[in-house]
């Protein structure tokens, strides 16, 4: 087996508030294989959007990260110096954010922030960095790429910033790309061409993806492996089919049942839903963090759940024997 | 879902925590306090008459300044007519807080109707407020108080309303663009379709969330009245004599300086206190008031 | 572009013109103008013989019609008291002030703009306190007092600097520095505010992933964005030092028109006093304007809006 | 009133706007709605489905009488909404609005903010208030305690039932939903969602409910309309709509629905990405730069809404091609 391109182990955040620590991120260990697709998925809060900006050093600095490791390509970015870090940001490793209306600078055309990354990272002068910028423009499907080069952020449209955005990230041809809710900003229709984009880029230059999203529609839709969160933690893990076939954690499970499905839920059929409400994850927590919401819930979840590991990588933080079975009335 | 993240007792305790635990608040508003309780109390504070004059005891140093000149009676020593210095800056206050807060509510009230209109309705309103903003933000301050007190004559009342008709801008931009944020949420058209009337959306849903923003401007404006009223009378067009106005003082200080520099000290430095202290309590209440973010 | 600058050009125009009325206006109806040049004990008839003679009884807007057809071609009337005409007495102090109000920018922006980068870039650590509570304690001077302060310290007792005119650079090394060191607090606010809001803004994040170091990070994406509303106040500050400058220059006896326009109302030299005002709101709004277009030259969002 | 009567009607609705591009740049005018006819009967639930800037929220404010339309009518129970006094309007028509965080004064409590129509209308003493507040809130799954409570002491999901529970405490004839739950997560969504059919199944409610996803329409609605630039492009029975879409953008938006099915790849929804400038709408139908079916016709005519097959409408010359290719001869 090859070396991951990016191996986390026991990833730790830690965000000092006003009343204590915040634990947004609680040992997670996750690894991203090259030509990987690797989805990180929860609802809001749950520290996947945390998980991978520590990946990048790219933390507020007033957060607190540790770790067993965090391998990229085997060199460890956790004792790593700032300028090393510096070499492989923007260069072997990118990130997308969600936000293509304020991500890219105000005050710079396009073209200036396009060759950035490729001229400070020394891959060529300015114009073959030009001609990569064409280049990747047109791949990421943008029209007259050249004049667009000359324009300004305001000029385009949210569905072309995160065209240029991508492109920008593909710059230095990554070997692992981190894609922070690509495409939540965006319109449905736009939605689909952007990961349309995404995966097929990712196959043609082999990169690593690194996707955050809270959407499973997205998850079962692109990503080979997945990683759900729940409060801090990575709750499940494991192929894509599988986790979705046969969730092992209560809150995968309480995710699927309550996606509304065109042509299965019907009006007057209720959805699926998870009870009460995401637990503070200041000052700690003890035991099952799902327990409280949980329906299967028993003594033994206020003690440390151990991490089980099934086939093929398959992987759940919960002490059920069996997969969960979807609660609702009639599921398909 | 029954639960709520935060219970009331604790929230509350959070914000007195929270109010505790600036320091600088806590300072401001005591200074501020003696201050103003000074000025009110000042007949029964004050050692001497401020305005009676005893041309044997001029300019007596304080102990802090010369012992052996300084004379028990006058804790602050005496001005170059013999006045005693404590007595003046006490009633001194007097004037300074006056002004202020009266400069304060008449700017205030002017600037808030004008900007939160402004906001609210839009469109014409808001033109022509905007232009009224630009013109006076065009008028030099300092000159056009100046002369028309010049023209107007030297007295309190006259100082407070020009300077409350030149003071408003600053309300009016912050209120225009506070009000405009406030108007696109989703409550205020809440409350419209709901069939609120207009005073009863700008009075039930807008003011109360304004007034963490006013507190903050008008603490600005009270602080900047009391400089400018210094200003004013320093240079002769403001307060008249013999009233203890600070900035009078320190016009009166100056003749003296070259000699008996410690005179000007006093006064300038009972403003700067005042001031700092208004300042301070306007940024620490504002800091108090900040939103807590959203979870 | 051409269409913004033109329309905020007829802006400035509509201002002007209205702030030429204020004033004007403001002059005469704060009081009765003829009873304030005759004095306070001028027989009746008196009075009436000096508002015949400056056209005080005609109709108001008669009065400011003509006074700004005369302000247009450059005549602001004759002094009541220099034998001079207003424009010329103007014109003989304002380079005074203009250099006052130019080196006391100067000195505002070498300290602010340092202080406030700094100040944001260590947010909530000592050094940003520090800068913060400067600020705080600096404004709550009165800036007269400052003056003196510094006239006692660095001119009575030290002797190193005059204390009053405006004859050589030395003259002008207090008062600018005391002019300076006011508008330094805001203009530092500014920075800092801004430069905190760029700083944690989305697309500074992007630069840092892109592995760029901190010094461009700073300089080229940040600073550029932050720097746009200091401008547009920079220029709003000048023109407060020009209104200002009657305390400061008062305060160090320096000739400009500060002065000059203390002189004139104390004496109640009327022309000059309103050919002064207009020309300071005249400064004010062309350098406002002046800033509009500056900061949509520099945002391209306003400039290819 | 019969019941044959719609609860709401929108007669041939327009709202054009000018709009300033930039302080100073020409104004130019935008069509957000452009002449919409749809109608609502009583019990009924009409879901109105599109993406950002197609004109769905601006005829929400129309509805509730926040704008008011450049052209045409909005009947509200056979009443013309301009002739409708506010009190009158309130106790016919009370909206849910998308963002938890900003649809509640930050300032008041929730008993204020549940209360507020009633103490507007000067509905009751101030004890019935009390009352029919704490009934409200039993109704949309709070407990009493919620009452004292500030909003910011809430969950997102508790927010929005504190909105659905101020809409309803005047027992309007019709909510409108505007995004209700699309600022939520989706656990909370299905909460949400739940809520909303089981009040529906309890009271009878009309509504129109707004969203731009079609998976979530579905639950509720009992028709479906189709929106783009402005205007109704497909409109018909929602199982219709969900099985059989006519029109190549309402399809494109089905596909677009990304269902948690691994099995399934992406979608190729053939619409490319290129949204056009809605204030230079392309001429003749405005979806044709992105549809896959566009042929001559498209680009010179608009096509209007009409009946081709079954029992919904749709505004498509293909369809219309399509079905007139389809009848026997």
């Amino acid at each position: 087996m090859t070396t991951p391109v990016l191996d986390v182990k026991q990833l730790a955040v830690q965000i000092p508030v006003a009343d204590g620590i915040l634990h947004a991120v609680r040992d997670v260990t996750l690894t991203v294989a090259r030509g990987e697709t690797l989805c990180v998925v929860g609802e809001s809060g749950c520290g996947k959007s945390l998980t991978s900006l520590a990946v990048m050093g790219l933390l507020p600095s007033s957060a607190r990260r540790t770790a067993a490791h965090m391998r990229f390509a085997g060199e460890d970015l956790l004792d790593m110096t700032p300028r090393r870090l510096r070499e492989l940001r923007g260069n072997r490793m990118a990130m997308i954010f969600q936000e293509p209306m304020t991500s890219l600078n105000p005050a710079w055309t396009i073209g200036d922030q396009l060759t950035e990354p490729f001229l400070r990272h020394g891959k060529g002068n300015r114009r073959e960095a030009t001609d990569r910028a064409v280049f990747l423009l047109e791949r990421v499907g943008i029209a007259a790429a050249g004049r667009r080069l000359v324009q300004y952020p305001h000029e385009l449209s949210g569905g072309l910033r995160q065209r240029v955005m991508i492109a920008m990230a593909l710059m230095c041809g990554p070997d692992l790309i981190l894609a922070d809710e690509p495409t939540t900003a965006l319109d449905v229709t736009i939605q689909a061409e952007i990961l349309h984009l995404l995966a097929e880029l990712q196959q043609e230059f082999g990169m690593g993806l690194l996707l955050v999203t809270h959407d499973l529609g997205i998850v079962a839709r692109v990503a080979h492996r997945v990683a759900v969160m729940y409060a801090g933690e990575v709750v499940e893990s494991g192929p894509t089919v599988t986790v979705f076939d046969e969730p092992r954690h209560p809150y995968t499970r309480g995710l699927i049942d309550c996606i509304p499905i065109p042509a299965r839920s019907r009006p007057g059929v209720p959805l699926g839903t998870i009870p009460g409400l995401v637990p503070s994850l200041v000052g700690g927590i003890e035991g099952c963090a799902f327990r409280e919401r949980c329906a299967f819930a028993t003594e033994p979840c206020a003690r440390p759940v151990p991490v089980v590991t099934g086939a093929e990588d398959h992987a759940w933080r919960c002490i059920l024997p069996a997969a969960v079975p979807s609660l609702l009335e009639n599921p398909a | 879902m029954s639960d709520i993240t935060a219970p009331t007792g604790p929230k509350l305790r959070k914000k007195r925590g929270r109010i505790l635990g600036n320091s600088g608040l806590i300072v401001a508003a005591t200074v501020l306090g003696l201050i103003t309780l000074m000025a009110i109390f000042a007949p029964f504070i004050a050692p001497h008459d401020p305005y009676a004059q005893t041309l044997d005891d001029r300019l007596i140093p304080p102990a802090f300044i010369d012992a052996e000149m300084a004379d028990p009676r006058y804790l602050l020593g005496t001005d170059n007519l013999g006045r005693d210095y404590l007595s003046r800056l006490i009633y001194g206050a007097r004037i300074s807080l006056l002004i202020g807060l009266l400069t304060m509510l008449v700017s205030g009230v002017i600037g808030t109707v004008l900007g939160v209109a402004a906001g609210y309705f839009g469109g014409r309103v808001d033109t022509v407020v905007s232009f009224l903003i630009t013109t006076r933000l065009s008028l030099p301050v300092v000159m056009v108080a100046l002369a028309v007190v010049a023209v107007a004559g030297g007295s309190l009342q006259v100082v407070v309303l020009v300077l409350g008709l030149l003071l408003w801008d600053r309300f009016a931009v912050v209120m225009r663009s506070a009000t405009m944020q406030l108007r696109n949420l989703e409550y205020v058209a809440a409350a419209q379709s709901v069939g609120c009337s207009t005073p009863r959306i700008l009075v039930g849903e807008i003011l109360p969330n304004l007034i963490p923003a006013l507190v903050v401007v008008a603490s600005y404006e009270m602080a900047q009245a009391i400089l400018l009223e210094a200003a004013l009378s320093f240079l002769g067009l403001g307060v008249q004599p013999p009233l203890p106005s600070w900035g009078l003082m320190v016009a009166e200080a100056k003749e003296v300086m070259l000699f008996d520099p410690w005179v000007i000290l006093l006064p300038g430095l009972a403003i700067c206190v005042l001031v700092l202290a208004i300042n301070m309590l306007g940024d620490g209440i504002r800091d108090v008031t900040a939103p807590e973010g959203r979870s | 572009m051409l269409r913004f600058t033109l329309r905020r050009l007829l802006l400035a125009l509509v201002v002007g013109i209205a702030v030429s009325a204020i004033a004007f206006m403001l002059l005469r109806v704060s009081g009765d103008l003829a009873i304030a040049l005759a004095g306070e004990d001028a027989s009746p008839a008196e009075v009436e013989r000096i508002r015949e003679q400056y056209g005080l009884n005609r109709p108001i807007i008669v009065q400011y019609a003509e006074w700004l057809w005369r302000a247009v071609q450059g005549d602001l009337g004759r002094s009541l008291f220099y034998p001079e005409s207003v424009a010329n007495l103007i014109m003989s102090r304002l380079p005074v002030t203009l250099t006052l109000a130019g080196l006391g920018l100067v000195i505002a922006l070498l300290i602010s703009l340092p202080l406030g980068i700094i100040a944001a870039l260590r947010r909530n650590t000592w050094v940003d306190r520090g800068a913060l509570g400067i600020a705080v304690v600096g404004q709550a001077m009165p800036n007269f007092w400052f003056g003196l302060l510094m006239i006692f310290f660095f001119g009575l007792s030290l002797g190193w600097l005059p204390i009053s005119g405006s004859d050589t650079w030395m003259h002008f090394v207090m008062p600018a520095i005391t002019l300076g060191w006011f508008s330094a607090p805001v203009l530092m606010r500014l920075t800092r505010g801004g430069m905190v809001e760029v700083m944690t803004s989305d697309y500074i994040r992007t630069a840092r992933a892109k592995g760029l170091p901190g010094r461009v990070v700073v300089l080229k994406h940040a600073l550029r964005n932050a720097i746009i509303p200091v401008v547009a106040l920079c220029s709003v500050q000048f023109g407060n030092m020009l209104s200002g400058s009657v305390i400061i220059e008062t305060v160090f006896a320096l000739q400009g028109i500060g002065y000059l326009a203390w002189e004139a109302i104390s004496r109640r030299d009327f022309p000059v006093v309103q050919g002064i005002l207009l020309l300071v709101a005249l400064f004010y709004v062309i350098l406002t304007l002046l800033a509009d277009i500056l900061n949509a030259w520099l945002d391209p969002r306003i400039r290819r809006g | 009133m019969s019941d044959q009567q719609p609860i709401l009607e929108l007669r041939n609705v327009v709202k054009r706007y000018s709009v300033g591009r930039g302080m100073f740049a020409p104004k130019r005018p935008l069509m957000a709605v452009g002449g919409v006819s749809l109608s609502v009967p009583r019990g009924q639930v009409l879901g109105l489905v599109g993406e950002s800037g197609c004109g769905k929220s601006t005829l929400a404010k129309m509805v509730l009488g926040l704008e008011t339309p450049t052209e045409g009518e909005v009947l509200i129970d056979g009443r013309p909404i301009a002739q409708l006094g506010r009190l009158e309007r309130a106790r016919l028509v009370q909206p849910v609005f998308q963002d938890p965080y900003s649809s509640l004064n930050p300032r008041k409590t929730i008993a204020s903010i549940v209360g507020l129509p009633l103490a507007v209308h000067g509905e009751g003493s101030a004890a019935e208030r009390e009352t029919r507040v704490a009934e409200m809130l039993a109704l949309v799954g709070l407990s009493p305690r919620h009452a004292a409570a500030y909003p910011s002491q809430l969950s997102g999901g508790q927010r929005q039932r504190v909105a659905i529970a101020r809409a309803l405490i005047l027992k309007p004839q019709l909510l409108i939903c505007d995004e209700p739950t699309s600022a939520l997560d989706v656990s909370v969504q299905a909460q949400i969602l739940n809520l909303l059919m089981d009040l529906q199944s309890r009271l009878g409610l009309t509504s129109l409910f707004i969203s731009h996803n079609l998976a979530v329409v579905q639950m509720l609605a009992t028709r479906v309309a189709v929106m783009y630039l402005g205007r109704v492009v497909e409109e018909g029975p929602t199982a219709e709509v969900m099985v059989r879409a006519q029109h190549p953008y309402s399809r494109g938006l089905l596909a677009s629905v990304l269902t948690p099915d691994p099995r399934l790849g992406l979608p190729d929804t053939r619409l490319g990405s290129v949204f056009p400038d809605p204030l230079a709408p392309p001429p003749g139908c405005a979806f044709h730069p992105r549809c896959p079916l566009v042929f001559d016709r498209c680009k010179v005519e608009a096509p209007r809404l009409r009946n081709h097959q079954g029992a919904s409408r749709a505004a498509c010359h293909a369809a219309e091609r399509d079905a007139a290719a389809m009848i026997p001869a």
